[in-house]
């Protein structure tokens, strides 16, 4: 992908930001680039709307800085920033019409656009949202989907800096989703406004981002592009974070000549460990990397069918290792059907995308260990 | 509020300035350059401030006197005294030492606890008949807030023309049930009981306002999940309704608490604190003192001390409804 | 928590339906201790001086009273109209101060965690638990050096005891329980801060004001000890004027009756103008949900 | 400020505390030079006033007045045009209801600030008002032939009547000596009026002595219902937590018996109203309030009682003449045209001895319009006045001589049964009963409280004894 390239047009520098005695934000590191559409991932309380919320101007940091075009924000107001942000609540103006929230950015003395012009541009903007016919609506009378849509055309119905979106898509329903997400994408690509977009869904990360930041407890773990995300995560919260089903974590230890020993004693993997023999490490395997049957792979492995669960054309077969442990698996329907709980099976696994970690401590995740 | 929206402009004309010309530029893809300087950390800090501090000038400079009262309760001022000693605590230490005052302070506090639970729990009883919305409700509700708009002084002397045994009305309606000979203030009871009916009877209104209020903009989905899974009332009330409404009520309990503990118009117009000292509360004895009997410095060291007391009670309270607030707002966006 | 039986749906109706109506007569009986003494207050204003003691609810009516309250009939010494105006003036401009000075406090207070704004705010909420009595005669002194004794200038600043606390503490609670995301939106959309407070909080506890201000105004209207001291004929009140009827030869219940009832309108019209508020209630439905 | 120079050394201290605390008001009271010997050496500002009598010496002038709600004020204020046309002087008003008056008078006076020359006030609160300065001396101003006209003739008011506005400023003195701090305008004597009706009715006349009093109250109450008087009783008295409860009937009743309130012990006071004889009256008169009273008697203030007997509720009434009189007159009220009046039980000795309420004119010390506020008290309780007053208006009562032997106004009183008989009878023996001291209100509202237990049923003995201690520590 493209899109790392020119200036930063967002950047964080070590933010602190702290509500009383809770740390949001633990000096935070963060630079998005002019034009690029960067994803912002993490479970809810890692700080995310906090970040928006630093770079909007909202929330006053601690220490550490926020830049706009690599100037310091620091103190100027939010509507002196040039950032449009969506919020995850909607925040729209309850007592006002749809049209007046789309309207409110354009009549406001930043942009005081002439009405003719602003009704141009709010007709615009909602018929891109398919939210037309709403417009004379009352906000109280939409439904969630529909407030999210006209909160969200309140964003792209003016030129902005930057788009600061806050999950503008999680409340709408799994088609609706996929569409927006797809409208999106294209705004994206032909505006090339400069995007945060936080979520907590890996699948619209990995659809929307041309880069992709991962943040848990108020830091940044790793930013990459989606390959790098993928093929190289950081650590195995990272790696968790991404693919449904999750990536599977197999512990083991380092063997005397370097290799992987699983720990239940179920095999051993002729990959070259750099770590100390003994050390306690993990192999990460993504459900799609493993196949169902023996040929092939260069590791196999046996086990029964424990729950099968069908995911449109493929299938997600869980498979009891001998010492007890689980694997998760995608296979193709046909692949897999006729599989029945307790049944025998064999896999085989592709060892290119095999992952290295070191085991997990209470403190941290572990570590990708590079091979 | 005019330093705070000085503050204001400020910040928007220089960034008026700054994005000149905004309407040619709205259709271009990239609003101007951000501002060039940002507000001073101490302006921003000062802001909060700057809107509170014109309210607490306005206060303040009508409680000047007050200070200045504060101030007389170390001397021993007195009409028939008007070249006053410096008598440090003294005027404290006689309160707190007659027996009077401890008289006063359990009859206010039984006043004053005992009108604003009645209010309190009639409120929300009238808040939430009326809440059911019924014909007879929406009628009723027109005319809910009617006694609140009789001053009180003006419904204490109501109320006592109306409870005279002889030619009182309430007395004359009774009659029929054989209950004709009651005789209302007579009594220390009766007389404690029936300042609080005035009290209730006027501001009960005030909480059952309030509680409706409170009870209009409660969400309504959690009673929808209680009403499927087939909840009772009495389950619904307390697990649900009370816990949300109670900030709302907590307010206006506190208010009438506060009020009551300085009751003075009420027992004036309608007791006097009699019979006995048996409704002298508090203000009533400094009103006495310090007014009546001119022992100016005495009766304002009673109210001194009867203002710690309002202080002390709302302190608590109002942390509580601190505490409570904020659990509401706890509740999940 | 127990499922009910189906089986007792249409019991559980009429038990219902019994419910409702036991509810309904429980809200008239409170209504029914609520209004008599307004009845009675009716009933005594019409009533013929002389038949004050003597009738219950069968009299001779007359409007005599109103007549004399209104200035109309036999001279009583006492200028009521005057004093209507007077409280008109005193307690809107005492409520409207009060709304100007208190609204950005209570926005403030809700809105920041400032340093020791709790301390603050609960110092402004004391001023209100002042014995009135406390302050009044070095009050009465300081105005008469300031020559705000008997003024409408006077009444209205010292009402600021009675009606700036309520304002604000109320205003704080619904400042608060509007979410801050609104203003922070319309920050975004390019308003100022004081854009933001005027366009967007404000209507929303629009409701909120109009309940307030009502309660203030009331209490503004209602209040006794403040006028009673620091007025005499200029900018006395009504309240202090319904009394006024009762000295003389004999107490004239039915004149203060009267004009009590009269003071009623103002608030009563206050009242019904925001009904709208005050009955379909504050809904913050959209708001918060 | 007003700080002058007689200020006491010893007072240094507390000036500099007062300073600190800026305009310290209420100490202006000081200024009026109050107490010892020296209070009235820098003179009277009457002494100015020399020349030829004037009423018009201060025409163009405006004296202000604050009032009480009373007939007597509704007179005033109707009368005023003339006062106007005679000095042109112009006078600025207001009026308040008693209930709230003294308050507003004691607001006033004790702030130091002059806002009113001229106001109302009761004899007793001479003795509130009198010691911290805030009353002029009228004295100088009567000897005075420059300021005060010949014909307002002091000789003419009933002697006891200036006396009992007349005191030396020291607490047991009698009155009638010292500095004169009110003048006399109206007065009322606490005696009994009766309704006729059910007098004739029942076959009762009005009780001559105490015994005969409790007796009759209690006949009424118990017999009067049935005889058409629906919820009648038989005397109405006052018993409200109030100084008010103890000055009308009760202590006339009480002087009757020759009982007093304190009794001079040299330089201090002794209370006396737990004398053994005192508390065998109080449990009496209690007893008579319980057997024959009004019911919810301790809420009861004149308007109650006199409310009372023009319903037709109350058998008796034993208070002012003037709640009487405001019932009796016509169209007043249901027992108007039926009630007489008569000077109540005599004491065991035959005495009328009676109390009596003077409603008086006074000035403020910190007056700056003195001497037209003197030519306002001279016409307000002259004879001109008050005979139009008397006659046209409803200022009975007369405090002057000459209108009280007017023809017109005995013609015009001679039509309530008993009324100028009765105030005849107690003309003689009507004074001020109390034993004036600056803690009068005190004393008194503490014994209406005492007398409330008593009526509530503790025993009078202790509850007395009681009283008298609170109030030894407090008055001597």
């Amino acid at each position: 992908m493209t899109g790392t390239t020119g200036s930063a047009s967002i950047a964080l520098r070590g933010v602190h930001k702290s509500y009383g005695r809770d740390t949001a934000l633990d000096g935070l590191e963060l630079t998005v680039a002019e034009g690029e559409f960067f994803c912002l991932l993490g479970p809810s309380g890692a700080g995310k709307t906090t970040t928006l919320k630093t770079v909007a101007g909202l929330a006053e940091p601690d220490s550490g800085a926020v830049e706009l075009d690599g100037r310091d924000m620091t103190g100027v107001e939010p509507y002196d920033r040039g950032v449009a942000m969506c919020f995850e609540s909607y925040a729209l103006y309850p007592h006002r019409s749809a049209y007046d929230n789309l309207a409110s950015p354009l009549r406001s003395p930043k942009y005081r656009l002439p009405a003719a012009e602003a009704r141009v541009k709010v007709h615009e903007t909602a018929e891109l949202l398919g939210i037309e016919g709403l417009l004379e609506r009352p906000v109280g009378a939409l439904s969630n989907g529909q407030r999210q849509r006209v909160a969200l055309g309140r964003v792209l119905v003016r030129p902005a800096r930057a788009f600061l979106l806050d999950e503008p898509l999680s409340h709408l329903d799994a088609k609706l989703r996929q569409a927006m997400r797809a409208e999106l994408k294209a705004i994206g690509d032909v505006r090339r406004t400069t995007t945060l977009y936080v979520t907590h869904d890996s699948v619209e990360a990995l659809a929307l981002g041309d880069r992709i930041g991962v943040i848990s407890d108020g830091r940044i773990v790793q930013t990459g592009t989606r390959e790098d995300i993928w093929h190289r995560p950081y650590d195995t919260f990272v790696a968790r974070a991404f693919g449904r089903p999750l990536v599977n974590l197999l512990p083991g230890t380092v063997t005397a000549d370097g290799h992987f020993a699983s720990a239940e004693g179920g095999f051993e993997l002729p990959v070259d460990v750099p770590a100390a023999p003994g050390t306690a490490v993990q192999l990460g395997v993504r459900p799609r990397d493993i196949a169902l049957g023996g040929e092939g792979g260069a590791l196999e492995l046996a086990g029964t069918v424990y729950v099968t669960e069908v995911l449109g054309r493929a299938v997600e077969v869980t498979v009891r290792l001998a010492g007890g442990r689980q694997l998760s698996l995608v296979a193709p329907r046909a692949a897999a059907a006729g599989l029945r709980v307790d049944d025998p099976v064999r896999l085989s696994v592709r060892l290119e995308n095999l992952l290295l970690f070191e085991a997990d401590r209470p403190e941290r995740p572990g570590r990708r260990i590079t091979p | 509020m005019n330093s705070s929206t000085e503050a204001d402009h400020g910040a928007a004309s220089s960034d008026d300035a700054a994005v000149a010309g905004a309407p040619e530029k709205a259709s271009a893809a990239v609003p101007g350059p951000p501002a060039e300087r940002g507000v001073p950390k101490w302006r921003r800090t000062l802001r909060p401030y700057l809107l509170i501090v014109p309210a607490l000038l306005l206060t303040g400079g009508i409680l000047y006197p007050f200070g200045l009262g504060l101030y007389y309760t170390v001397f021993d001022f007195a009409a028939s005294k008007p070249q006053p000693d410096f008598v440090g605590l003294e005027n404290y230490r006689r309160i707190f030492t007659d027996s009077s005052f401890w008289d006063s302070a359990w009859v206010t506090v039984l006043y004053a606890v005992g009108a604003a639970a009645v209010e309190t729990v009639l409120g929300v009883a009238v808040a939430l008949l009326l809440h059911r919305s019924t014909l007879v409700g929406r009628v009723l509700e027109k005319v809910l807030i009617l006694p609140l708009m009789i001053a009180p002084v003006i419904a204490a002397i109501i109320w006592k023309l109306m409870l005279q045994p002889s030619v009182g009305v309430v007395n004359h309606l009774l009659r029929p049930f054989g209950l004709g000979g009651v005789q209302w203030t007579d009594t220390p009871t009766g007389a404690l009981l029936s300042s609080i009916a005035v009290d209730v009877w006027v501001y009960t209104p005030f909480v059952a306002i309030l509680a409706l209020a409170g009870l209009r903009s409660l969400p309504a989905s959690p009673f929808e999940a209680a009403a499927v899974d087939g909840a009772g009332w009495w389950f619904t009330f307390r697990k649900l309704t009370m816990p949300m409404l109670w900030p709302y009520v907590l307010v206006a309990v506190i208010f009438r608490f506060m009020d009551s503990l300085k009751v003075f118009d009420i027992i004036y117009a309608l007791t006097e604190g009699g019979p006995g000292d048996s409704t002298v509360v508090l203000q009533i004895r400094a009103y006495l003192e310090a007014i009546r009997f001119q022992r100016y410095s005495f009766g304002l060291s009673y109210m001194i001390v009867l203002w710690a007391v309002v202080y002390l009670a709302a302190m608590v309270l109002v942390r509580y409804l601190g505490r409570i607030q904020n659990r509401a707002a706890e509740v999940p966006k | 928590m127990t499922k009910r039986q189906s089986g007792t749906r249409a019991n559980g109706a009429v038990r219902r339906r019994v419910l409702g109506i036991a509810a309904d007569g429980a809200l008239i009986l409170y209504f029914v201790f609520a209004l008599f003494p307004v009845v009675w207050m009716v009933i005594l204003s019409l009533k013929p001086a002389n038949e004050l003691f003597s009738t219950y609810f069968s009299f001779t009516p007359t409007l005599d009273s109103y007549r004399t309250v209104l200035g109309a009939g036999q001279d009583e010494g006492v200028p009521f109209v005057r004093f209507f105006l007077n409280s008109l003036v005193v307690s809107l401009g005492a409520v409207g101060l009060s709304l100007v000075i208190g609204l950005p406090a209570a926005y403030a207070a809700a809105r920041w965690r400032f340093r020791g704004s709790e301390n603050l705010m609960f110092t402004l909420l004391s001023f209100r638990f002042a014995p009135e009595l406390t302050v009044i005669i070095p009050l009465f002194v300081l105005y008469q050096q300031l020559g705000l004794f008997d003024t409408y200038v006077g009444m209205i600043w010292v009402l600021q005891l009675v009606t700036l606390p309520l304002i604000v503490w109320i205003m704080r609670s619904y400042f608060a329980d509007l979410s801050p995301e609104l203003e922070q939106a319309a920050l975004l959309d390019g308003y100022t801060r004081k854009q933001a407070f005027f366009r967007v909080a404000l209507p929303l506890v629009k409701p909120g004001i109009a309940a307030v201000s009502l309660l203030a105004f009331i209490f503004a209207w209602n209040n006794f000890v403040f006028p009673l001291i620091l007025t005499s004929s200029e900018a006395q009140t009504v309240t202090v004027g319904a009394l006024s009827f009762l000295g003389g030869d004999r107490p004239k219940y039915n004149l203060t009756a009267a004009a009590a009832l009269v003071s009623v309108i103002p608030p009563l019209i206050l009242a019904l103008t925001i009904q709208r508020y005050l009955v379909r209630g504050l809904s913050f439905g959209a708001v918060k949900s | 400020m007003d700080m002058h120079g007689h200020l006491g050394h010893d007072r240094r201290r507390f000036l500099a505390l007062a300073a600190a605390a800026s305009s310290v008001p209420l100490l202006s009271a000081c200024g009026a030079g109050f107490g010892g010997g020296d209070s009235r050496s820098d003179g009277s500002a009457a002494d100015d006033v020399t020349g030829s009598f004037d009423w018009r010496r201060h025409k163009g002038t405006t004296v202000r007045a604050l009032l009480n709600k009373h007939p007597y004020t509704d007179a005033l204020i109707a009368d005023l045009k003339a006062f106007t046309a005679k000095t042109g002087i112009k006078v600025e008003y207001d009026v308040f209801p008693e209930d709230n008056y003294f308050d507003k008078l004691t607001v006033d006076l004790s702030s130091g600030r002059a806002s009113y020359d001229i106001f109302m006030l009761g004899a007793y609160m001479v003795w509130q008002y009198g010691p911290p300065g805030w009353l002029e001396d009228l004295g100088p101003w009567m000897r005075n032939e420059s300021a005060t006209g010949a014909e307002w003739d002091q000789d003419d008011f009933l002697p006891s009547l200036l006396e009992g506005t007349q005191w030396s400023l020291k607490a047991g003195t009698p009155l009638g000596q010292g500095g004169q701090y009110a003048l006399p305008w109206g007065w009322e004597a606490n005696v009994v009026a009766y309704n006729m009706e059910v007098f004739d009715k029942l076959g009762l006349r009005p009780a001559e002595s105490f015994d005969e009093l409790r007796e009759l109250a209690g006949t009424i109450k118990r017999k009067a219902p049935g005889a058409g008087f629906d919820g009648m009783y038989g005397v109405a008295v006052r018993g409200s937590r109030s100084w008010a409860t103890i000055h009308p009937g009760f202590m006339t009743m009480f002087s009757r018996y020759k009982l007093k309130d304190f009794t001079v012990d040299g330089e201090s006071l002794k209370p006396a109203m737990n004398s053994p004889e005192a508390i065998t009256f109080t449990r009496d008169w209690a007893d008579m309030v319980k057997k024959g009273g009004p019911p919810s008697w301790t809420s009861y203030t004149w308007y109650q009682c006199s409310s009372d007997l023009g319903a037709k509720k109350a058998g008796m009434l034993f208070d002012a003449d003037t709640a009487a009189y405001f019932q009796a007159v016509k169209g007043a009220s249901p027992a108007a045209g039926k009630i007489a009046f008569h000077p109540g039980p005599k004491g065991p000795d035959g005495s009328l001895a009676t109390n009596m309420w003077i409603w008086s004119l006074g000035m403020n010390a910190k007056s700056e319009k003195k001497s037209a506020a003197w030519l306002f008290l001279q016409w307000a309780t002259g004879k001109e006045h008050l005979r139009k007053g008397a006659i046209e208006y409803n200022h009975i009562d007369p405090v002057r001589k000459s209108v009280s032997e007017d023809p017109a106004y005995r013609d015009k009183m001679s039509e309530l049964p008993g009324f100028i008989e009765t105030f005849e009878a107690v003309q003689d023996q009507t004074r001020i009963q109390f034993t004036p001291q600056e803690q009068f209100f005190d004393a008194t509202t503490s014994w209406a409280s005492a007398l409330q237990e008593i009526y509530g049923g503790k025993s009078a003995g202790p509850v007395l004894n009681g009283l008298a201690d609170d109030l030894a520590s407090k008055v001597g």
